[in-house]
């Protein structure tokens, strides 16, 4: 059996080993590593999938645990412990009642515009509001909505879902309850004809001439 | 709804009316008239899924009333607000034309009722999302995070934000952009003084300054202007520098220019 | 039986509970504890001591140890992992504000070539620019422009709109999503038209015609 030269001439590490090797990397960073990181930092022909498993077994129950972030794993104290820790707190922002409902709005509905959420709050949405949750990056731009005038749309990121140790968007606490009340459909006021999102329909030339138009 | 139809006002309680009135102290306090619908369909003690919709309609055209009773300014869209739920109540009150067009009162009322429920929805989320165990407060991140290996591998990074502002520098800038002007046919001083310090040293005897125009320039007039003045005030520098003499013999007779002789400096 | 005020109502937590709280704060502190400040951040009653004798052992071999350093404990990657933690010492910098510019021109307006991006701009862009803006496979080079020169055009990369979590480039936010969201302070002077968002069709046709050469 001829071995060839690069990297796999060596066998990647025993699963033990690798679970290590994650729970090294984890350790030293404060915000989530994505697997395909992990993949890129760690010797070739590793599975951190799978250490991620038994790792994952391994603090269930203990001081800090393993959390998934959308794709990316962190370790986190358990919120249990959080009495202990008055000394690493950090004073946040208060946010007013306009950015929690934006932000609740933007989590549940999103994607969504600007006059989505005015529709919803049935006020004006604040020019400072929305900025304040860009610069927490707790919501960004999500692509366009193909209805007329291209409107723009908000979503929620992945600090968002670490800051409220949501591990994705669809763990909303109360989403489900929600979407059965038919509380997340977009319904337009009577005699108002619904312009539907063309986006599925679009075709790949019309998405080239209205991305130069604009 | 319909068990609804035949309260007349008088079928408010004194106690939700006096509820009612207590709103108006506070009328800065709400973010819009939805939100004091919000506020109002609470009187009601019922599920919003039940609320009556007339019924609420009839609060606030009394809130409205009353703020106007007691002089106070109500923003403009409270003011829409209480007409559409006038338009509201009669509809609903009024057994419904066959002949009319667009939506009947009771579908009307059901958006409403909806966009109630809606609200108290996502803010009943508000307040679960802001009651979970946040990081940094509840739980938390790593302390210490290791950079043991200094591998200095630089990299850049810039934001969205950063990009979209930058763009919007540059866009904005355009909005003020100063007069820039065609360099294609000016000439500019420093370009005529370059080009006569090179010739001024062949120049022994009194010439006239137009002969040092450039040549292809004196074709076009407004080449001709600029170079001519460029030309000119070069002349002016030159003489200052005590490089040269000028002379003109009278009024719009030609300007001439000569050599200053070193030792004259 | 008087109840006294105090914690020591309670009886001291089992060690097994110890050991988790103590793991927790070692975690979560910027610097190494001491066991005096154990003691005084854990309930009445505990035996940090203890906990640490135990929580060090189940450490041995792991990733990450339990480490003393001066009279205080801390969580510390196992030194035979070192080499996994050079990711981390990556030094990012801001991108310069030419950088930034030229790339914000690129993106709203490929393809562009080096003089389109001199005329937006307004000064000239230095090799040096476009250089690091490839070597972060942010641009790249487009297909030539069908003009006299035949001058090389720049587009962005799959990279670039993965870096800023875009779609697709026609996603990026107009002048008046910005200034609706407060990002942008200065107005135009009244009767100016808002510009980039709807840019003139014209210019948008040639565009397309050269992306779809591509």
């Amino acid at each position: 059996m001829s071995k060839p030269e690069n990297d796999s001439l060596f066998e990647a590490p025993p699963i033990g080993e690798q679970e290590r090797m994650v729970e090294a990397i984890l350790f030293a960073s404060a915000d989530p590593v994505s697997v395909q990181d992990l993949i890129g930092r760690m010797p070739h022909g590793c599975d951190p999938a799978e250490a991620i498993a038994y790792l994952r077994k391994r603090y269930e129950g203990r001081g800090v645990n393993l959390v998934k972030i959308d794709n990316a794993w962190a370790i986190r104290t358990a919120p249990d412990l959080g009495f202990l820790m008055q000394k690493e707190s950090v004073e946040t922002r208060k946010l007013s009642r306009a950015a929690i409902e934006t932000l609740a709005i933007i989590a549940y509905h999103q994607p969504v515009t600007r006059a989505d959420i005015e529709e919803i709050r049935g006020v004006s949405v604040s020019r400072g509001t929305l900025d304040q949750l860009i610069e927490l990056e707790w919501i960004r731009f999500g692509r366009r909505r193909m209805t007329p005038g291209r409107p723009v749309t908000f979503v929620v990121t992945a600090t968002f879902l670490d800051h409220f140790g949501l591990e994705s968007a669809r763990d909303l606490p109360g989403l489900k309850d929600l979407r059965a009340a038919g509380l997340l459909e977009n319904r337009p006021p009577p005699g108002v004809v619904d312009v539907p999102d063309e986006e599925d329909n679009a075709d790949g030339n019309d998405d080239q001439t209205e991305l130069f138009e604009e | 709804m319909q068990e609804n139809f035949d309260l007349s006002d008088d079928k408010i309680s004194v106690s939700d009316r006096v509820a009612a009135e207590a709103l108006i102290v506070d009328v800065g306090a709400f973010e819009g008239p939805l939100d004091l619908l919000l506020t109002l369909s609470r009187t009601q003690k019922v599920d919003l899924r039940q609320i009556s919709i007339l019924a609420l309609a009839r609060q606030y055209l009394a809130f409205v009333e009353k703020a106007k009773q007691l002089r106070l300014e109500l923003a403009a869209d409270y003011l829409v607000m209480a007409a559409w739920l006038a338009f509201l109540k009669s509809r609903l009150l009024l057994p419904p034309d066959p002949k009319e067009e667009g939506p009947s009162g009771e579908e009307l009322a059901a958006h409403l009722a909806f966009q109630l429920e809606r609200l108290q929805g996502m803010r009943n989320a508000a307040a679960k999302l802001m009651a979970r165990d946040q990081l940094g407060r509840d739980f938390f991140a790593r302390g210490i995070t290791e950079d043991v290996q200094r591998v200095r591998r630089v990299t850049y990074t810039a934001t969205l934000l950063d990009l979209m502002q930058g763009y919007a520098r540059i866009r904005t800038r355009d909005d003020f952009r100063p007069f820039v002007m065609d360099r294609q046919h000016v000439m500019t001083m420093e370009q005529a003084l370059e080009r006569m310090r090179h010739l001024i040293g062949f120049a022994g005897d009194w010439t006239d300054i137009s002969s040092y125009l450039p040549e292809g320039w004196d074709a076009d007039p407004q080449r001709r202007r600029s170079t001519t003045a460029a030309t000119f005030a070069a002349s002016l520098e030159l003489a200052k520098e005590g490089k040269i003499e000028l002379r003109q013999g009278e009024s719009f007779a030609p300007i001439e220019i000569r050599k200053r002789a070193p030792r004259d400096v």
